[in-house]
């Protein structure tokens, strides 16, 4: 069944340009297009499981070679060949499978809107470069699905164009994106002219021969993929993309800005493990940034009042925290959290997009024009949509960290070994601080989503509340599903501590081999610091969970137009610490002022174009001038340069 | 295919009838009415493109020796002849001129509706000059087609242009012809030395070839008389200020040809002629790292400029440059996969910039005006244009998995040895293109729809579509497929750098053992 | 033999026929300078016909004819200038200026 | 220095002086006058270097009939005295400065001897200089074998037919020409 790995990518193509094909000749054909959308996924995910059952047989990658993409020198051989080992599989079972959830999902989302065909076929086409980066064999192909989910990501935030505000976030998004594709071009020019391979399996194998340890040959290249995935998975320096990309229909921002696309950057640094096992330093730098990055987009998440901006700033803060565990050396740990953190984000994700849903439609049937995704105009939602609040309610525990849930394990094992990796350098330490610190406050941020959306009174207007019904069949069906996932989710690498078998630790571990080699092993604490730790990430839970819920339900909740001006802390939060704006005015305002009046004006206008080009002209245009000083219309003059003609002719003729 | 062809003789004939064909119908358009001239320039640029295909499968990918060569005394006394031959760096080019013909006819079949004859024939001389120059192993022949393109492409964009079209054309033939004026007394000084040396005078590029060691002496200034042609014709970075104002002016015809075809022939200049001739000097340090800084210069420089365009045609003409510059780049890497990689650039550079141009084309046949500010929130009414334009500028980008990927990574990576710091800089372009080509895609198509008066264009017309269709489908053919482009044309590239490798010091590897890395 | 002196007397005379079409600004004088220095160099001609042969003589023959040709159309146009602006004064014929 | 010399400077000096006046002389007619008086000391000069028909056709043509032509304009256009008609200064300082020149160049001929011309010629390839420069005192013994006017009918209509031939067409044309010019009205 590996074999036909490749169907995976297959069928959502066709699927794109079938639905492609609809939304140019019949748009309205919705039946037949919500059959092929997620259809088309079902049979990928099925066609997964098998792949997966094979793969679990064999220790080995196997190699799937469709054909040669750029066969130019020995040296160069560039196969569009798919590698399916255990670490792919992982990541093809949670896009294929949260894909199609979200597929299901998106047919009751997207049922009103005139652009159904053209979304599917978009999503499709998403899914479909998502496989190519997960099971590309070397890491160009990988690049084709890396820059092609960005192509996606693109197209699907700005979906609605017509509003400029998407249209802007989706370039905007593209374009971080591009910075990071830059540091990946470059580390693999670099990792072509030292190792003379681009393929995982020839990295793997020659990396640690080439390159010497701790070099900064494999520190630079390291630090370039690290850019890379700051791009594609928004870390601090360009993690601004995120949040505009709320932009975009809600289910898109639970498939890509949940669950997959933003942690390809993770599945990068887990499939080049071996290099960055070669840098030290550069995992110091990882980690340092992933924590750094859960930090603060925790804090900005403390103080947003869009639903969908709290996600995306939580997602972003989950990011750091995997990007915390990759940085220390516990691949499996950020596998582990990516996974759990699919499940119960898009969880969280949909459900905001049903409570959105709801909100719409109850805003459009009674024509108030207040905005949907605002969580100061909701408010006492359980009683109106109890299924959305339960399956919600189930979400937040779980990204908070309450124990047996699936979040509570992902996340105290990274941060378990943070603290191991914490002996060989204080950085580790204070990332751990930090990762904390954030759980605190991941956990008071989402109870107090959960508090202003479906607890309290209704705050959006007594006609708006009797339009609030439960979302339709086909979108809970999804909740769900994730729901029960997300609390299943832990099973899947119980610790020893509990009795578990850290299935997922021995599932990753011929993949992760080469890489843990040159790694010094990471001794978990044990003993009386486990159950502290262990203790201490429960405490911080349940305070966080009550504070949260304290503090929101305690004090009243103004409406949009009539909250006071944030000052002081308060306002550098919900300002987002001014980096859009940083941004802006340092550099690219500078660079387009540089463009167009230094580079267009000045040098391609002025210098070339009036002083070469016109100067030439008007040069030839003076010598003109000259010589018809020379017609005075003077007969006396002519003959006298007649007569001097004649003087010096004779001259030479006689006086030599 | 390659047995029928053989059959009939056919590497005979095909070099004279490509270039003989657009010659023969051109007096034909001129005196047949007028209804008749779209209709005769369409045949004959189908039936040059189904004998041109021919070439595919008739080219012996395997010998990097020129082919199908004739040598036909001509000027017998100063040693001109007709000569003419293809090899693997030129029959890609020949092939996708050949190919676009067709669509250059259809594309301007409404855009031009004033003195119709006149263009047609125009664009008939155009297509046997741009064949001429790629076929041409005649310094003399070549000298010629080079000139023979400067009138009807004068013309072209002097008649059927816009607005300030005289100044476009006059300052475009003016720096190409004071460019090729040089090289002209640099073909007969070299014709003169190399007479002197081996006692016969001749023009013929396998003979100048031979024993070009004769030249040695006056490789600089021979090689800058040649390089200054090439560097306007590409255009090298200073020399770039006629290509933005040639291109808005021209017609759509006009800039399809001009960016598919026209600007190869400065980078197929460098490959063919000046560096092979002078390889000593041209492959020195100090030449090798001005021209590759002023292809850098040139990509960043144009990426940057194209970002502040407000004319759509002038910023698709500036993303030529930078384009172009990755072909340098490639060049002066002098690595198999770097040379590989320009050409690729060179074909690529030419389906997702013609497509561009016909695009815009489009919207200036129905709007007149190629203000991007006129536009706005065209996709919704115009959906299957602005799907072919966005994936045009995503393989204009460099998109991987579409065309303009494939040559940008070859070149990127093949000189990486040689300038690893001009390579990071030159990537960067990559942020650049990708900035200007979105920020356009966005302002015409993707905003809000204001203006009233773009309520009345209608989407592609069944033409339309048939011109853009299989350029679409090239661009993601070969990205996705680029095999057997690039075995085509790899032994005259491996041959190339065997000659350059002998002048160059090696390229210094990174890591002593790095060839022992092959698994 | 007098071939020297003539020689000298028509290189003077040559001289001053040139001196004359510079400064005079009259047509008709300048006109009359032109046949002065024809008539030197008809001396030229034969002082060295004299030495060798009668080619120089046959020459001076032609040069008559066409000092005759020249003076008449000269002439003609310098009448034609008259009538158009009363005066044959050079200076103000200055059409050709460039 | 015998009797032909005195005789030749005679003529000599009258015709440089008449010249100068020629050219100075403020009203035109007394210039022609001074011309015609010019040509007749050339006509002396002619006889004594042996070219006595050439002496006749110079007074009886240029004197008699050009210079006539002349004083017929003159007297048409009825141009009275015009003082001061001289070229501005630059023009003058020009002139005069170029006659001297001219003047010291040509003078520096006179130190061309028949034989240094013949070597001059010979050491061109030209085919013979005998041929081209035959010796001594040739104009006289023609004179002597076929007398004044046959010494140049004979090579004018033998030698040079075809010139003479076309200076007829050229006086045709002038004529025309000047009836055109002249003509207010065709």
């Amino acid at each position: 069944m590996a074999r036909f790995a490749w169907l995976t990518i297959l069928l959502p193509l066709l699927g794109a340009l079938a639905n492609g094909f609809l939304a140019a000749r019949r748009p309205s054909a919705k039946r037949l297009v919500s059959l092929i959308g997620p259809g088309v996924l079902l049979a990928a995910f099925a066609v997964a499981i098998g792949a997966a059952i094979e793969v679990a047989g064999t220790e080995e990658a196997i190699r799937i070679q469709l054909w040669t993409w750029m066969p130019v020198t020995e040296r160069l051989h560039i196969d569009l060949a798919l590698q399916l080992d255990r670490l792919s599989v992982v990541l093809l079972l949670v896009v294929t499978g949260v894909g199609s959830l979200i597929h299901l999902f998106s047919i009751g989302y997207m049922r009103s809107d005139p652009g159904y065909a053209r979304y599917f076929a978009y999503l499709n086409l998403f899914v479909a470069f998502m496989l190519i980066l997960v099971l590309g064999a070397s890491l160009p192909v990988s690049f084709i699905g890396w820059e092609g989910v960005g192509l996606c990501s693109y197209l699907l935030i700005g979906f609605w164009f017509e509003v400029d505000a998407n249209s802007d976030a989706g370039k905007k998004a593209f374009l971080a994106n591009r910075i990071g594709d830059f540091g990946v071009l470059v580390a693999m020019f670099l990792i072509w002219w030292t190792l003379g391979t681009l393929d995982y399996a020839g990295i793997d194998a020659t990396a640690a021969a080439t390159l010497p340890l701790g070099g900064t040959l494999a520190t630079v290249i390291a630090l370039l993929l690290f850019l890379g995935c700051t791009g594609k998975s928004a870390q601090i320096p360009l993690f601004v993309w995120l949040p505009d990309a709320m932009a975009g229909p809600t289910p898109v921002s639970a498939l890509i800005h949940a669950a997959t696309m933003v942690t390809a950057g993770v599945f990068l640094v887990v499939r080049t493990g071996v290099l960055f096992s070669l840098a030290p330093f550069a995992m110091e730098i990882v980690a340092i940034t992933g924590a750094l990055t859960a930090f603060f987009a925790a804090t900005i998440g403390l103080r947003q009042y869009d639903i969908k901006k709290v996600l995306a700033y939580s997602t972003v803060s989950q990011l750091g925290y995997m990007f915390l565990a990759v940085g220390s050396g516990a691949w499996t740990a950020g596998i582990f959290h990516l996974v759990t953190h699919a499940f119960f984000k898009a969880l969280l994700f949909l459900g905001a997009g049903s409570v959105i849903h709801a909100m719409h439609h109850a805003h459009h049937a009674v024509g108030a024009h207040d905005d949907a995704q605002d969580m100061r105009n909701m408010g006492g939602l359980r009683t109106a949509m109890p299924w959305t609040f339960r399956l919600m309610m189930i979400a937040t525990l779980a990204i908070a960290g309450v124990p047996g849930l699936s979040g509570f394990f992902s996340k105290d094992e990274i941060l378990a070994s943070a603290f191991a990796r914490g002996d060989h350098s204080t950085v580790y330490l204070v990332a751990w601080g930090l990762g904390v610190a954030a759980a605190l406050m991941t956990a008071y941020y989402m109870a107090r989503l959960m508090a202003m959306t479906f607890y309290g009174t209704f705050r959006g207007g007594g006609e708006v509340e009797g339009h609030l019904h439960e979302a339709p069949a086909v979108m809970t069906g999804p909740l769900v599903v994730l729901g029960g996932l997300s609390l299943v989710g832990g099973l899947l690498n119980l610790p020893a501590v509990v009795g578990g078998g850290q299935w997922l630790e021995h599932w990753l571990e011929p993949v992760l081999a080469p890489a843990n080699l040159l790694l010094d092993p990471l001794h978990l604490p044990h003993g009386t610091t486990e159950y502290l730790l262990l203790g201490g990430a429960i405490l911080i839970a349940v305070v966080g969970l009550t504070l949260g819920f304290r503090m929101t339900l305690g004090r009243p909740i103004p409406l949009p137009a009539d909250t006071p001006a944030p000052r002081g802390l308060a306002r550098l939060l919900e300002g987002k610490y001014f980096v859009d704006e940083f941004y802006q005015r340092v550099i690219v305002g500078p660079l387009v002022w540089f463009s167009k009046t230094v580079l267009w004006r000045g040098f391609d206008q002025f210098v070339i174009d009036r002083i070469a080009v016109a100067g030439s002209a008007r040069l030839a245009q003076g010598l003109g001038w000259l010589g018809s000083r020379l017609q005075t219309g003077q007969v006396a003059l002519y003959v006298s340069l007649f007569a001097v003609g004649a003087v010096l002719v004779l001259r030479a003729l006689i006086g030599g | 295919m390659q047995a029928f062809l053989a059959s009939i003789g056919y590497e005979h004939w095909i070099l004279h009838v490509l270039l003989a064909l657009p010659m023969a119908a051109l007096p034909l358009v001129l005196l047949l009415p007028v209804r008749f001239a779209r209709w005769i320039a369409l045949t004959v640029a189908l039936t040059e493109m189904i004998l041109g295909l021919g070439l595919w499968w008739a080219f012996d990918a395997s010998n990097p020796a020129l082919q199908f060569v004739t040598d036909v005394p001509w000027l017998e006394q100063f040693g001109i002849g007709y000569r003419v031959g293809v090899d693997g760096l030129s029959v890609m080019m020949v092939l996708l001129s050949v190919v676009m013909m067709p669509l250059v006819v259809w594309g301007s079949w409404k855009g031009i509706d004033t003195k119709q004859r006149g263009f047609y024939a125009l664009l008939l001389a155009l297509k046997t000059g741009m064949l001429g120059v790629f076929l041409a192993l005649d310094m003399f022949l070549f000298y010629m087609f080079w000139e023979l393109l400067l009138i009807p492409m004068y013309f072209t964009i002097g008649i059927w242009g816009s607005s300030n079209r005289l100044y476009a054309a006059t300052k475009f033939v003016i720096y190409t012809f004071v460019g090729s004026l040089l090289m002209l007394v640099a073909i007969l000084w070299m014709v003169k030395i190399v007479g002197d040396a081996t006692g016969t005078y001749s023009f013929a590029y396998t003979h100048l070839l031979a024993n070009s060691q004769a030249l040695a002496p006056y490789g600089s200034w021979l090689f800058v008389a040649f390089a200054l042609a090439f560097a306007v014709k590409v255009p090298i970075f200073p020399f770039h200020t006629w290509l933005p104002d040639a291109h808005t002016e021209a017609p759509t015809a006009g800039s399809v040809d001009l960016a598919v075809i026209l600007l190869k022939m400065g980078t197929y200049g460098f490959l063919r002629f000046a560096i092979p001739f002078f390889p000593a000097f041209a492959l020195s340090d100090a030449v090798g790292l001005t021209m590759a800084t002023l292809a850098v210069v040139g990509i960043i420089y144009a990426a940057l400029v194209a970002m502040v365009q407000p004319d759509l045609k002038r910023l698709v003409a500036y993303s030529s440059v930078s384009h172009l510059g990755f072909v340098i780049l490639g060049i002066w890497g002098s690595t198999v996969e770097s040379v590989q990689g320009a050409i690729m650039v060179m074909i690529s550079h030419g389906i997702s910039t013609g497509a561009l141009f016909f695009i815009i084309g489009m919207l200036y046949e129905r709007r007149h005006t190629r203000k991007i500010a006129d536009y706005g929130g065209l996709a919704r009414v115009a959906p299957l244009m602005a799907t072919a334009f966005v994936i045009t500028a995503f393989s204009s980008i460099g998109l991987p998995g579409l065309n303009g990927f494939v040559g940008e990574f070859l070149v990127l990576i093949g000189s990486f040895g040689r300038y690893p710091i001009l390579v990071v800089c030159a990537t960067t372009a990559v942020v650049f293109s990708a900035a200007y080509l979105l920020w356009a895609t966005q302002r015409v198509f993707f905003n809000r729809f204001t203006n009233p008066k773009n309520e009345g264009i209608g989407d592609l017309s069944g033409r339309e579509i048939a011109v853009l269709a299989p350029l679409i489908a090239a661009m993601i053919w070969i990205g996705l497929y680029p095999g057997p482009i690039l075995r085509r044309t790899e032994a005259s590239a491996r041959q190339y750098v065997e000659m350059v490798e002998s002048y160059l010091p090696p390229a210094e590897p990174i890591i002593a053992n790095r060839t022992g890395g092959q698994p | 033999m007098l071939l020297g002196p003539s020689l000298a007397v028509s290189a003077i005379l040559f001289a001053i026929g040139v001196a004359g079409v510079l400064i005079r600004r009259n047509a008709i004088v300048v006109f009359m300078c032109v046949e002065l220095m024809l008539n030197a160099v008809n001396l030229t001609f034969v002082a060295l016909s004299e030495v060798h042969g009668m080619g120089g003589q046959i020459m001076v023959f032609f040069v008559m004819t066409v000092a005759a040709a020249e003076a008449a159309v000269g002439l003609a146009i310098i009448l034609a200038i008259f009538r158009h602006t009363q005066s044959v004064d050079l200076k103000s014929l200055n059409l050709l200026k460039g | 220095m015998d009797v032909v010399q005195i005789v030749f400077w005679c003529f000599a000096g009258w015709a440089i002086l008449s010249a100068l006046l020629c050219v100075t002389r403020a009203n035109p007619i007394s210039s022609a006058l001074w011309l015609v008086s010019t040509m007749f000391s050339l006509a002396g000069i002619f006889i004594l270097l042996h070219a006595e028909f050439i002496a006749a056709i110079q007074v009886l043509v240029y004197a008699g009939a050009v210079m006539v032509l002349f004083l017929f304009v003159i007297m048409l256009l009825n141009l009275e005295e015009t003082p001061r008609d001289w070229n501005r200064w630059m023009f003058w300082l020009a002139g005069a400065g170029l006659s001297i020149l001219l003047a010291a160049q040509l003078v520096a001929l006179r130190g061309y001897s028949p034989q240094r011309l013949a070597n001059e010629f010979s050491s061109m390839p030209s085919p013979d200089p005998g041929l081209v420069f035959p010796e001594g005192a040739v104009a006289r013994q023609a004179v002597e074998a076929r007398g004044v006017v046959g010494a140049l009918a004979e090579p004018l209509f033998q030698g040079y037919l075809i010139p003479f031939e076309i200076t007829s067409i050229l006086l045709l044309a002038a004529v025309i020409g000047a009836v055109v010019l002249s003509k207010k009205r065709l």
